[in-house]
């Protein structure tokens, strides 16, 4: 966890360094491009906790940090759009369209399991003793 | 003019004929066994007379065909030329007989409706590779000859039977869809194009040649299945387990005559005999079918099954017509066009033969039948007569078309081929002329079935005799009667002139 | 005057609505034939206005383009209507009849809820093939993929819903992935709309990506060869009517949403190795599902896998219309044959797997499990079945008197003029292997019955659903060209203009 | 199956489960330096459709951009994604075999602290959802919110075992849940049989058809956040089958 | 500056919980590290200004999904017993 933050932070401070001495078209560290890089990597990091992960109910919060990783995408766009009348209103529609979305099928996702948990007594649909 | 243009109608009424009967039938009764019986009985005499009326037109001149284009770039055509004509005429004949036959032979057994529907589909489909006016309708009805055929195959629901019907449908499937590959290559070269005498593809295309090569050897490939060339044969024999009637009709007259029709199709109405001769394609095919009829022979010579030895038989007779069509010339041409009727009908006389016997006496080994001839002797007669013609004794049909394809491949100077027309010939004596011996004087042979139906003469059911009697007779009479203005060999060299004078 | 491209989407959802409001029994079969009904006359209005007039947008809510959302329909998306009408009202007949009292197969909590998930999946279905707005299209997969499941685990049987649950996973994955392709278009072009984005030329690092996410969602949704796992059990689980609507209708949608992106979106043909890419997933999945169906001894999973199979075919188009990177189009002269071949498979397959599946439903009600083995002397007992479940093989098979030699035909042509002559090998030893399956399973109605077991009488309306289908699948082979003409109008595969 | 067998078997699956996890990080890696790069090289600058939205705002009839959007630009996405709540529900019917909510689980014992709780949240709870709804016109607000709200507080009640919408009927709550559907579906129907694009608001009452649909919208959608909580199926049947055989059906 | 000091480490923070969430080995703490990612995304929105959707996350994320999960994993526990927490995962 620890070579993960420090490999975050030397990320951001790269790009923030290398805006100060850079040539005016490389992007400067604003707050949304900084939202959209984390975006970008709670997205990678819900899949690997999808994909790692055979325990349905970690599948299915990894699916909604997944979500997460998109909609900050999507409001971080909204905020570098940003007019004078505030940011563009469209990329909201779609975060609240997506998140009542992710509400639903997470909801039946977690129906699913509970009653495949009911009948067959196991959280999993693999075999897989560990938290695999 | 009549109301409706009979020339566009007439064709397409052919094959209405047996296809709604087949459709029909499978839903009738079980039960219905007479109605059914009638029912095809009366269908096969109408297909006669629509073919016979048909060829009264084209000799007449007019010409018959029926077109409608089909968005993917091609025509659905039925057109009756001189070369279909022979094949239409050949197949509406065996197939009257042969429901006559199977009528008879079939009584009792069940799964009758399916039986006689897909007989009569088979016959629609053989009748339709026929009068197919260009490759892609060819095609067409190629492949639906192999699925009217797999359940004939299956017909009796055994084991065994059924693993008969996977061998038969992974050869002919594979040898379809190779053609198929063969057909739209040819396609993408060519444009659309219908089977015209003395060929089309010269013309179109002469800059790569090597892709016509590769064409006509896929196309060969496809074919040879069904023409059971040597690598390809292994399904006929093992095929031989469906019942006699349909050994009979199909495997000697039907499938196996799609392929070789099939052959001569591409080689003188695609390719053009003078352009597949510059290709330089013909040498290896005469080849291929040389050793298919020497290999087809020698295998024959060992099998103690009846039907067995005449499938192997029929593989070899069958690459007489792809070897006589293989060498241009217009004697060897017409041999090879008349072999196609000729060995159909005295095969089926075989066939009948055999099915006779393994019904009434319930013989299928050849070296169960010494001394048969005096148990049953008409049916011995006809089978010695096909024998014969097989061999090609001189009053026989069989004579005629072997003497044409040894002629016209010494005009054409290509000697080799008597050769392996007379060692064929000696081959087809050593596995014939034994059991014609044995049956006629062997010494009678204490028959298992003789306890219970007595000393004496036990010939087959009449309904098995007529049509028997029948092709037996038209062996020798299109031997003796070649001449004749309407005989098959006067057809034929009528065909044969077509295709070389158009060159 | 009536707009019936409003009407096609909102004629299902009135049906379901009513079904879920009214769930009794006696208003369950007027609600069905009357929203089958409804649907149909709208899809038919909708295709003589196409026909007649060319292709149609409209503006919902009243804003114009970058603002509303743009519902338009072309040949293309006229013609899949086209499909899932058909096929759909022929697998609501099967369902009236598996969803009513008479069958002892289902639940009455099952025969309430079949008609308004069936109905909103309908018109959903509907609604993807007529947006023309990226963010709409994933709200529209979002509803097919819930309804889809939920149809699945209406069996209530334990597999069931663990297929319905790998499904659902595999499903929601594959929306997200395409929802941050649509973010980052969103990001680059300011726009949702299909044509917007398409007009402004872009080729950079992140319309590589977003392409990469929308193809891999899409194709997971699809269940391409790699990402197939979830599509047998789900498909072969669930029950008849339901495995028929998933293979032959749902799976379609997703192929129809990366094919417009790779038409419109993103200029696909510019994109020669991605195309050769799917191209070989193609075949891989031609070949590896047609060698696991040979291996299944149950209809239903051998079915399934044949789906999977079949899909390949689809993914072959994208090699034959790339551009090769020296600009010229693979296959120039022949990029009609390969979009019509594409969309005409579609079609066939459509018909002939639902017809497969509906007959599966007969064997499993007649003979109490689709095991292949007890199916033995099937074609006495089920003539009509045997027949119907032969000529959707032969339309699978690519023989002659079917749809699916057209579509073969096609592809096999635009094949062999683009030069890519291997794509002709795979479709060889694709058909071949589809034959041995089909065959493997005719085999078993052909060998006599050994024993006469007890059978449930088959009653004639289902059988007949599932003959109509095969007989479709094979007559749809005959008639060509109007089917055509409808593809082409409004220039759904717009490579011809390139210079 | 000796013990060796069986942690052989274990060690060999965490192996290979080691190996998934270190290609699925890889893969996850690489995709996130693929983001990463495709995001720095994203257009600078305003892009999206801020302007055009602010600028019709007046015809929409609601002030609040973020409203404007959901219910007047775009209002067919919001449409099928209140179908999509709609379909949640009904896949939970479906896996509970029927509508009726009688046999929910019974509601864990009742201890005072949590009524007395409820007793307090729950007129303050409707009370922010009803002046959420009302704010969505000319604030960030609106119907999401507010139903979200009111389903927090259907929750709230079930959790402290006081009788909330189980004691309604099957009709009832069938009606509950479709009528936000319904509000659009007849928004829909009336617009086209008006002649207008469909979902088209005529400017002049645009406002009040908004708020109209938007009150229909936050009733079904908090009855549909606490049907989602109450009927989630929990253990009421002992599990039928083993867990190995329905994978290994499953499988075949 | 400051703004943006506070921007990235709220990034950092939502990075490191979404990598706990996913890699704990007890399921309740991730269930509960999920709701705190859940309520960390609301104060993300409201620094992106989207005050609506910080709300609606807000409700949905921490409220409806945590009480979801919460239930679910209490149930799991219900039906094996105290004996392990979070039952069937006991390792990573």
């Amino acid at each position: 966890m620890t070579l993960l933050s420090c490999g975050y932070m030397s990320v951001c401070f790269g790009v923030a360094s290398a805006a100060g001495a850079a040539t005016p078209e490389t992007p400067v560290l604003t707050s949304h491009l900084v939202y959209m890089l984390t975006a970008c990597l709670l997205f990678c990091i819900g899949l690997f906790g999808l994909i790692t992960r055979g325990h349905l109910m970690r599948n299915v919060m990894s699916l909604n940090v997944m979500g997460g990783g998109v909609f900050l995408f999507l409001v971080a766009v909204a905020r570098r759009d940003a007019g004078e009348s505030g940011p563009d209103p469209v990329p909201h529609a779609m975060t609240l369209t997506g998140i009542v979305v992710a509400l639903a099928a997470s909801a039946f996702a977690l129906a699913l399991a509970r009653r495949i948990h009911s009948i067959t007594g196991e959280m999993r649909l693999e075999p897989g003793d560990d938290n695999s | 003019m009549p109301a409706i243009d009979y020339t566009f109608w007439i064709l397409p009424a052919i094959l209405a004929t047996s296809f709604i009967t087949g459709v029909a039938t499978f839903f009738l009764k079980e039960t219905h066994a007479n109605l059914r019986a009638w029912m095809n009985m009366l269908a096969a005499a109408v297909k006669v007379a629509l073919v016979v009326a048909v060829m009264e037109g084209f000799f007449s001149g007019e010409s018959f065909e029926m077109r409608f284009s089909i968005a993917l770039g091609f025509d659905f055509l039925l057109r009756i030329d001189a070369l279909s004509l022979l094949l239409t005429a050949l197949s509406t004949a065996l197939w009257f007989l042969t429901t006559l036959y199977a009528v008879g032979y079939m009584k009792g057994s069940e799964n009758l409706n399916r039986f006689f529907g897909f007989f009569s589909l088979c016959v629609t489909a053989s009748v339709g590779v026929a009068i197919a006016g260009n490759l892609i309708t060819f095609f067409i009805f190629y492949e639906f000859l192999t699925l009217a055929t797999y359940p004939l195959v299956v017909h009796k629901g055994t084991e065994r039977a059924v693993a008969a019907g996977r061998t038969y449908i992974w050869y002919t499937l594979t040898g379809g869809s190779v053609l198929f590959i063969g057909i739209v290559w040819l396609y993408v070269l060519t444009g659309p194009v219908d089977f015209t005498p003395g060929g089309v593809v010269a013309g179109l295309v002469d800059d790569h040649p090597i892709e016509l090569i590769a064409i006509f050897a896929i196309m060969m490939l496809g074919l040879g299945v069904k023409a059971s060339l040597v690598p390809l044969h292994g399904w006929l024999p093992v095929a031989m387990i469906a019942p006699a009637p349909v050994s009979a009709l199909l495997h000697a007259v039907a499938v196996v005559k799609a392929g070789a029709f099939g052959i001569v199709r591409v080689i003188y109405d695609v390719y053009g005999i003078a352009f597949s001769a510059t290709l330089g394609v013909l040498t290896p095919l005469a080849v291929v079918a040389a050793i298919t009829i020497i290999y087809g022979s020698l295998r024959a010579l060992g099998q103690d099954e009846l039907k067995k030895r005449l499938a192997y038989s029929t593989v070899s007779q069958l690459s007489y017509i792809t070897l006589g069509a293989t060498i241009p010339g217009l004697m060897s041409t017409t041999g090879s066009l008349v072999h196609l009727i000729h060995q159909g009908v005295m095969k089926i006389t075989l066939f009948f033969c055999a099915g006779a016997i393994q019904i009434t006496m319930g013989m299928t080994r050849v070296s169960e039948m010494s001394g048969l001839a005096r148990r049953m002797p008409v049916t011995c007669a006809c089978f010695t007569i096909g024998a014969f013609g097989m061999i090609g004794a001189p009053p026989t049909a069989g004579f005629i078309s072997k003497w044409h394809i040894g002629v016209g491949s010494a005009q054409a100077g290509q000697e080799w081929v008597i050769l392996v027309l007379l060692i064929s010939s000696a081959l087809n004596a050593a596995y014939f002329l034994p059991i014609v011996r044995s049956m006629w004087f062997g010494e009678e042979r204490r028959f298992a079935l003789e306890a219970s139906t007595g000393a004496g003469r036990r010939e087959a059911h009449e309904s098995l005799l007529v049509p028997m009697i029948v092709t037996a007779l038209c062996s020798i009479l299109f031997g003796l009667l070649a001449s004749w203005s309407l005989s098959p060999l006067n057809m034929a060299r009528i065909i044969a002139e077509t295709l070389y004078i158009t060159e | 005057m009536i707009e019936p491209m409003a009407w096609c989407i909102l004629a299902p959802f009135i049906g379901a609505s009513l079904a879920f409001l009214l769930p009794g029994r006696v208003w369950r079969r007027p609600i069905a034939i009357g929203a089958i009904g409804a649907t149909l006359a709208s899809v038919w209005m909708l295709t003589s206005q196409v026909w007649n007039s060319g292709a149609q947008r409209m503006d919902l809510s009243g804003w114009p383009a970058p603002l509303g959302i743009g519902l338009a329909a072309d040949g293309f998306s006229v013609f899949m209507i086209v499909m899932t009408g058909v096929v759909g009202s022929l697998i609501g007949a099967y369902a009236l009849w598996h969803y009513s009292d008479l069958s002892d197969a289902t639940e009455p909590a099952e025969r309430r809820l079949f008609w308004p998930l069936w109905l909103i999946l309908w018109g959903s279905l509907n609604a993807i093939y007529l947006s023309s707005d990226i963010f709409n299209i994933y709200v529209a997969l979002e509803v097919i993929t819930l309804a889809a499941v939920a149809l699945i685990t209406l069996s209530g049987k334990a597999e069931a819903l663990v297929a319905a649950m790998r499904y659902l996973l595999a499903a929601f994955l594959g929306s997200l992935s395409y929802l941050m392709g649509v973010a980052l278009l969103y990001a680059t072009h300011g726009a949702l709309d299909l044509v917007i984005i398409a007009d402004q030329e872009r080729a950079g690092l992140p319309e590589v990506g977003a392409f990469a996410l929308m193809a891999t969602g899409l194709a997971l949704k699809t269940a391409l060869f790699p990402m197939h796992f979830w599509l047998p059990p789900a498909h072969s689980k669930a029950a008849a009517p339901v495995s028929a609507i998933l293979s032959a209708l749902v799976v379609k949608a997703s192929f129809y949403v990366l094919l417009r992106l790779w038409f419109g979106v993103f200029d696909g043909p510019a994109m020669y190795a991605v195309g050769i890419l799917l191209g070989t997933l193609g075949s891989a999945a031609i070949i590896w599902g047609a060698f696991q169906a040979l291996r299944q001894m149950s209809l239903k999973l051998l079915i399934a896998h044949s789906t999977v199979a079949q899909i390949g075919y689809l993914f072959l188009i994208f090699p034959l219309t790339a551009r090769r990177p020296s600009g010229e189009l693979a296959a120039a002269g022949w990029i009609t044959e390969a979009c019509t071949g594409v969309s005409y498979h579609a079609l066939s397959h459509a018909l002939a797997k639902a017809a497969m599946f509906l007959g599966a439903g007969v064997v499993l009600h007649v003979y109490g499990s689709d095991l292949l083995t007890n199916m033995r002397g099937m074609s006495r007992r089920l003539p009509i079945t045997t027949f119907a479940l032969a000529i959707a093989g032969v339309s699978l098979m690519g023989l002659p008197p079917s749809g699916g030699f057209a579509a073969k035909w096609l592809i096999v042509t635009a094949a062999l003029g683009a030069g890519q002559w291997w794509w002709v090998l795979v479709i060889l030893i694709g058909g071949l292997l589809t034959a041995g399956y089909i065959f493997l399973m005719l085999r078993w109605a052909f060998i006599s019955e050994d024993a006469p077991i007890q059978l449930r009488p088959a009653n004639m309306p289902i059988q007949l659903a599932a003959l109509a289908l095969a007989l479709l699948s094979v007559l749809v082979g005959f008639r060509l060209e109007e089917p055509f003409q409808l593809l082409v109008i409004g220039d759904p595969f717009p490579i011809f203009d390139l210079p | 199956m000796t013990r060796h067998d069986a942690t052989l078997r274990r060690r060999r699956r965490r192996a290979l489960l080691r190996v998934r996890i270190v290609v699925a990080g890889a893969g996850a890696l690489a995709l996130a330096l693929l983001l990463v790069a495709a995001v720095l090289e994203l257009p600078e600058g305003p892009l999206g459709l801020a302007e055009e939205a602010a600028a019709q705002l007046a015809h929409t009839g609601v002030d609040h951009a973020v409203t404007a959007v959901l219910l007047n630009y775009r209002s067919y996405d919001t449409w099928l994604e209140v179908g999509v709540l709609l379909l949640a529900v009904m896949a939970i019917f479906a896996l509970r075999g029927g509508a009726h909510l009688e046999n929910v689980r019974p509601a864990p014992r009742r201890d005072p602290l949590l009524t007395w709780l409820t007793r307090l949240l729950i007129p303050m709870l409707t009370l922010t959802a009803g002046y959420l709804l009302w704010l969505g016109k000319f604030a960030p607000g609106g119907a999401f919110q507010a139903g979200v709200v009111l389903g927090a507080a259907g929750a709230m009640l079930r959790l402290s075992g006081t009788p909330s919408l189980d004691r309604i009927g099957d009709v009832a709550i069938r009606i509950l849940l479709a009528v936000g559907f319904l509000a659009f579906l007849v928004a829909a129907v009336a617009t086209r049989l008006a002649g207008l694009d469909m979902l088209e608001l005529p400017p002049g009452r645009a406002g009040d058809i908004i708020l109209m649909v938007e009150t229909l919208a936050t009733i079904s959608i908090a009855t549909t956040c606490a049907v989602l909580v109450m009927a989630m199926p929990g253990a009421e049947s002992p599990p039928a089958i083993a867990a190995k055989d329905v994978r290994k059906e499953a499988r075949t | 500056m400051t703004a943006l000091l506070f921007d990235v480490l709220l990034a950092l923070m939502l990075t490191v919980l979404a990598w706990r969430v996913v890699t704990t080995r007890e399921l309740l703490q991730s269930v509960v590290l999920f709701i705190a990612y859940g309520l960390l995304m609301a104060i993300a929105w409201t620094r992106l200004d989207a005050p609506d959707i910080a709300l609606a996350e807000a409700a949905i994320g921490a409220g409806l999904m945590g009480v979801l999960l919460l239930d679910t994993a209490g149930e799991l526990r219900r039906r094996h017993g105290w004996r392990s927490e979070g039952g069937d995962d006991d390792t990573a």
